[in-house]
């Protein structure tokens, strides 16, 4: 099998790796990069626990090959924080108690900040629509939306 | 396995023509990954036509659109004249999967995956569009209606691929609407759905209706009668209820893990009647 | 166990809702889950799982997979020994076949590769003649005589002669005169109900990274809620000694009683130890749902007579349920839990469980309880609806109380039923008006809750902040908990205390978090492990003052002489006497270990309103609330996630999720497409009313709250709909298709 | 003596009795006396029991002192989820 050289952008640092022409961009985060917080929950894209950003468009890493991150611009759950300093919603989702078992924590994280981008202040509903591909089993979504919210709100300087 | 990543059609044709194995086309792969992390789909060439000149482009052509095969339903919702002129269409690629599959699935994957419960392609029926289709012999324009060939199946020709959709210029009062029932609120394959494109008359009235179902039959099925039966109306019940079941006399479902057959038909019914109802208040008329 | 008569404490940090100790590592990905761990060297493990519902293995021929180049160990049935106790050798044939495939997704055999790719290459050169035999998937026809036997000679000496070799044993439950019991009744109803396979469909698949040497010694990292349990399983299965097995569970991705055995850990084990190298095993999404455990299936019959005014004569329940191709006890539960909310003089439940071609049971929040309470409270709402009785009044005159003698044996001590009904009926929401098409329906729920064998270890630090050793996994916030009950003893501040789930070589055995059991057990003993530790400390300031022991008192975190004549000191706070422990005797640390009772039942009410579409029968849930009593809410944020997540679970359970069999017996939906649990857009906000009745056998009152949310989601909703759609439903999930089925067939 | 109350599925064992008296002052020796008096109980027993005290269950512990007023159930061995 032949390996295909990538050389592409993660969280803002360049990185290259060699991987096999089926492998997902899920596999080559977390088993060639050591980046684990991209989770495999379906590989079907059901579950939204593997969301990412590839170049800025929101997607899950299962249902992309890696192959075609080249001269991409990624980003995942690690480059959220800056540093020591937590992204609103990272603190959001720890005030409200967002997470349970937290396992679909970083795809729901990385899936809401692609949603603030866009729409900053948007209703619950929209909150609700746009995560429906975030599955979670754990909190009954509520308090998920309460965070959401809040950090718009933080984000928002309301 | 091999992975192109072709500059040009006539490059990802000569790829396809060849291809010693099973080759497919890579643009979202929401389809085609799903299926090779599933074992279903070994492909002995996987050939990525995102990187093609033009195949991610919405242009205006003709009046109408040009709309090329690896542009992602997401990019569709965020083309304000697209979304405007046929909201029909674009209601049904952004219904496909979650927010994460539509910013990769395309309209081209959906219809070529051949799933009768595709949901970007009744709309594209409705409409008339065309599909531009680029094979070893050059490039074709066939209508998408004619693609589906039952599930899992297309017309396509050995080597061939659909490289762009066309949908035509439309008069002022003029809309379209898609429905499709799904047991959740998102994330599910239609159990049952329609699409209604009508224009209407000066005076109001109905002066074209195209309505297609779909998951209703091994194919997506455009319903002449259905139309024809709102055609003079301005959707009156009677109107409605000769749509519903000109839908319901056109199915021939599958009872399945998703849906009776007794469930679609009665339910492609109402979707039609509903979406009938939406199209037409898009086109301005009132009931 | 000291019973508290009454809990009046005025707490300073419990009730308070800090952030958890997890928290930070959960938002950046940092937290280290099931299949996050690699090893050295690590292989990677892969299953090969039957086609068949059920079949012989004639036999299997490994020796073309053993020759691919990269792999390095193949193991199937035979490389397994059995262990004697019926128990561990039916988890050990369900994690690998023996002579036959029982389900569709049984393993067969499995190998160790240098990459998923060879392993999953290896998997296609492994060849197995099958020998399909006949299969039975449902549990009424596994009942009939003369079906399909899925196993024989495995009932037990309780079930009648004469029953189908399917049926592996028989319940019976209650009291009183049945008979003269529905001569009273004014009205009779008796239904029958029927309630699919669901799974728990927890997001993170089963994953573990199995390490073992040549000396018999082994490691084993996975996602567990019971790292102990996990090691004795094992350890019996591959015939090792529990002692030379160190099992330390990984952050877990979400369990709800599904990751309380074990499927993929001796397989590892055995392959680790054949290849001498690391295993890891991941599971795919699909071999979750068609390998792991999901719940009973069930059918039931209920009968309730009722008088005019609302009061229940007599009750009666007959209930079907399978856990799948082995023995199960599930039913004996959901017997003993049917008429659980209620006061009744003559009440009897009857229970069986018969095999069938299906994954083995796994628990999954209050095993077998949501079933037959579901049959049980829609049988309670039609009653009320055919007598024109409002349906919480039915339910406050006929509540179990303290006192009441329960349907399942025991006196009732105290209980909130009452309560939360009361809080109910006072709430909004059951008031608030309704809609067209739209209907509101309620339902009571119990669970017993447990405690259990736990051990805690509370140390010292010299700088005077504290760590908890604790063995049970964390799957809803317990570390913190436990770290504000340890806090809120010790009188120093949350964040000085860390709490942390230790691997089974670090401290002593601790029970499965299951049952509700850890905020009650754990906490218990954490609170007990600081008595112990303030003990020690009483006795070291004591020495230093230079006084007798029985003349210091432990008050706001510091030692105090205990009254004017025991001496003037300046108090000592657990700080200072941290930073002088080398000097005055070493280290403190304060433990306890015990196999806790007197969790105390658990009840609740769940309200809910919901829209039917007439016309594709697609129900919308519009509002929902959650009563329950918790004893005393710790850290009320993850009380509400409870209720909220075992209520979103219990509503995806009542109209979507379902095991779907096709005619092979194979199972038709094993991914999250086809197999639909609650997405976001699917859900109203789920509103929390928290009751705190204490519990008089924890020292703060706590009771367990995880498993209780589930039960009355299924009924409440099915309720609702039907009052909505005017037709009774008897079937769960209520999905479209059977609800428009049920319009039309009414007209 | 003690009074047990059992549940309906065991009383083929008892000779149809719901109640039983058994001299026991613990759970273990409740559970020894049961076995001894009605072998029919012991495959039960085996598999696991559980002992309702004046209405709180004990999973496990052997010494729970058990006297003459004390309402006592046995119940099966419960697992949660």
């Amino acid at each position: 099998m032949k390996t295909i050289p990538v050389s592409t952008r993660v969280n803002g640092d360049s990185v290259e790796f060699l991987c096999a022409p089926e492998e997902t961009l899920l596999d080559a985060l977390r088993n060639r990069l050591g980046l684990t917080g991209a989770k495999e929950g379906c590989g079907s894209g059901d579950c939204g626990a593997c969301s990412v950003l590839v170049d800025g468009r929101l997607v899950c890493a299962c249902l992309v090959l890696a192959a075609e991150a080249e001269g991409a611009e990624i980003a995942t759950v690690e480059g959220m924080a800056e540093g020591e300093r937590l992204h609103p919603l990272q603190r959001h989702f720890i005030d409200s108690a967002a997470l349970q078992c937290g396992v679909c924590t970083p795809g729901i994280l990385v899936a809401a900040k692609a949603l603030l981008d866009h729409n900053p202040d948007p209703s619950d509903e929209e909150v609700r629509y746009w995560l429906a591909g975030n599955l979670c089993r754990c909190t009954g979504y509520d308090k998920i939306v309460r965070a959401v919210q809040s950090a718009a709100a933080e984000m928002r300087g309301a | 396995m091999q992975y192109e990543r072709p500059q040009s059609t006539a490059e990802a044709a000569r790829l396809l023509h060849g291809a010693t194995g099973p080759a497919r086309i890579l643009a979202g792969g929401t389809d085609l990954i799903v299926q090779m992390n599933a074992g279903v789909a070994e492909p002995a060439l996987v050939v990525d036509i995102k990187r093609i000149a033009g195949l991610r482009d919405i242009v205006a052509e003709d009046g109408g659109f040009r709309i090329g095969a690896a542009v992602s339903c997401a990019e569709m919702g965020e083309h304000a004249a697209l979304a405007a002129a046929w909201p029909g269409i674009v209601e049904g690629a952004n219904l496909i999967g979650s927010t994460q599959v539509q910013g990769r699935a395309t309209m081209a994957g959906n219809l070529c995956n051949g799933s009768p419960a595709a949901d970007s392609v009744p709309g594209l029926v409705a409409a008339g569009a065309t599909a531009r289709i680029v094979g070893p012999e050059g490039e074709r324009d066939c209508p998408v209606a004619e693609i589906p060939a039952g599930p899992g199946k297309t017309t396509l020709k050995p080597g061939e691929f659909v490289a762009s959709f066309f949908l035509p210029g439309r008069p002022a009062r003029a809309s379209d609407a898609y429905l499709r029932f799904i047991p959740r609120t998102e994330m599910d394959i239609a159990v049952a759905s329609a699409a209604v494109n009508l224009v209407l008359a000066e005076d109001g009235s109905v002066a074209e209706a195209r309505v297609a179902l779909g998951a209703v039959a091994p194919t997506v099925r455009l319903v002449d009668a259905a139309g024809a039966a709102l055609v003079g109306t301005r959707l009156e019940e009677d109107a409605l209820e000769a749509l519903a079941k000109a839908c319901r006399d056109a199915c021939a479902p599958i009872d399945d893990k998703r849906g009776t057959i007794e469930f679609r038909t009665k339910v492609a019914g109402v979707l039609a009647r509903r979406a009938a109802l939406i199209a037409y208040t898009r086109a301005g008329g009132r009931t | 166990m000291t019973r508290q008569d009454k809990i009046t404490r005025a707490f300073k940090q419990v009730g308070t809702r800090p952030p958890r100790p997890d928290g930070i590592d959960k938002v950046t990905g940092r937290a280290m889950y099931g299949a996050d761990m690699t090893a050295p060297g690590m292989l990677w493990g892969k299953v090969l799982r039957s086609p068949h519902a059920h079949a012989r293995i004639r036999s299997i021929d490994t020796s073309a997979a053993e020759a691919l180049e990269g792999v390095k160990a193949v193991v199937t049935g035979a490389d397994f020994t059995l262990p004697e106790d019926d128990f561990y050798r039916d988890v050990a044939v369900n994690c690998m076949a023996q002579d036959a495939a029982l389900y569709d997704g049984h393993a067969v055999a499995a190998v160790a590769a240098v990459s998923e790719a060879v392993a999953k290459a290896a998997l296609k050169l492994i060849k197995v003649e099958y020998e399909v035999l006949p299969h039975v998937i449902d549990v009424d026809a596994a009942m009939t005589t003369g079906a399909p036997v899925v196993q024989p000679g495995r009932a037990y000496e309780n079930v009648p002669e004469g029953m189908s070799e399917n049926v592996t044993s028989h319940c019976e439950f209650g009291h009183g005169d049945l008979a003269a019991g529905f001569a009273k009744a004014d009205v009779i109803v008796e239904r029958s109900f029927r309630t699919a396979a669901t799974h728990q469909g927890y997001i993170e698949p089963h994953a573990c990274l199995a390490s073992m040497g040549g000396d018999g010694r082994a490691d084993l990292w996975c996602c567990t809620q019971g790292q102990f349990h996990v090691r004795e399983v094992c350890a019996e299965i591959l015939g090792m000694e529990s002692s030379q097995l160190r099992v330390t569970a990984s952050e877990i991705g979400g369990g709800f009683g599904g990751k309380t055995t074990v499927f993929i850990e001796p397989v590892a084990l055995a392959l680790s130890r054949k290849a001498g190298r690391p295993v890891k095993i991941v599971m795919k999404r699909d071999e979750v749902f068609r390998a792991t455990g999901p719940t009973v299936h069930s059918s039931i019959d209920v009968k309730i007579g009722m008088t005019r005014d609302g009061r229940i004569t007599a009750g009666e329940a007959h209930l079907r349920y399978s856990g799948g191709a082995f023995p199960c006890g599930t039913v004996d539960m959901g017997a003993q839990s049917a008429f659980a909310a209620y006061d009744l003089d003559a009440v009897r439940t009857f229970g069986w469980n018969a095999m069938t071609n299906r994954p083995k049971e796994a628990a999954y929040r209050a095993p077998g309880a949501p079933q037959a309470i579901y049959a049980v409270e829609s049988v309670v709402d039609e009653l009320c609806q055919k007598l024109g009785l409002d349906p919480l009044d039915v339910r406050i005159l006929n509540a179990a109380r303290k006192g009441t003698k329960s349907a399942y044996g025991p006196t009732f001590d105290e209980i909130g039923l009452l309560a939360t009904l009361e809080a109910a009926k006072a709430h909004p929401h059951y008031t608030a008006p309704l809609g067209p098409n739209q209907g509101r329906g309620l339902s009571c729920g119990f669970w017993f809750n447990f405690g259990g064998n736990t051990c805690v270890t509370m140390n010292l630090a010299f700088d005077g902040t504290v760590t908890i050793t604790e063995g049970n996994p964390d799957i809803g916030g317990s570390r913190a908990s436990i770290s504000l009950m340890a806090a809120e003893e010790l009188g120093i501040p949350y964040d000085k205390v860390r709490t942390i789930v230790a691997d089974t070589a670090s401290i002593g055995h601790n029970d499965i978090t299951d049952g509700s059991r850890v905020t009650f057990s754990v906490g218990l003993a954490a609170i007990e492990a600081a008595r112990d530790a303030i003990a020690k400390m009483c006795a070291r300031v004591a020495k230093i003052w230079g006084i007798d022991p029985d003349a210091v008192e432990w008050k706001d975190g510091a030692v105090h002489p205990s009254g004017p004549n025991a001496g003037k000191f300046p108090p000592m706070t657990l700080a200072e006497i941290a930073a002088t422990s080398p000097n005055t005797g070493g280290p403190i640390a304060g433990h306890y270990e015990v196999n806790a009772d007197g969790a105390g039942v658990s009840f609740g009410v769940h309200l809910v309103d919901v829209e039917v579409d007439p016309e594709t029968g697609a129900t919308k849930v519009l509002r929902y609330t959650v009563f329950q009593d918790a004893g005393k809410a710790v850290h009320p944020d993850y009380v509400e996630g409870q209720m909220q997540g075992g209520a979103v679970q219990g509503i995806g359970w009542a109209l979507n999720e379902e095991y779907i069999y096709g005619e092979d017996g194979r199972l038709q939906n094993p991914g999250f497409l086809d197999y639909r649990v609650p997405v976001a857009s699917d859900l109203p906000e789920i509103e929390t009313v928290i009751l705190e009745i204490p519990n008089p056998g924890h020292p703060y009152g706590v009771r367990g709250v995880g498993e209780t949310p589930i039960v009355p989601p299924l009924a409440a909703i099915s309720n609702a709909v039907s009052r909505a759609a005017g037709v009774r439903l008897t079937e769960l999930p209520m999905s479209p298709p059977r609800i428009l089925k049920a319009l039309s067939a009414q007209g | 003596m003690v009074k047990v109350l059992l549940w309906g599925s065991l009383r083929s064992a008892t000779g149809g009795q719901a109640e039983v008296e058994v001299d026991a002052t613990t759970f273990k020796e409740l559970l020894d006396r049961l076995a001894e008096d009605y072998p029919g109980l012991r495959p039960q027993i085996e598999r696991g029991v559980s002992l309702a005290l004046d209405g709180v269950i004990y999973r496990e512990a052997w010494f729970t002192p058990i006297g003459p007023d004390n309402e006592v159930v046995l119940m099966p061995y419960m697992t949660g989820g």
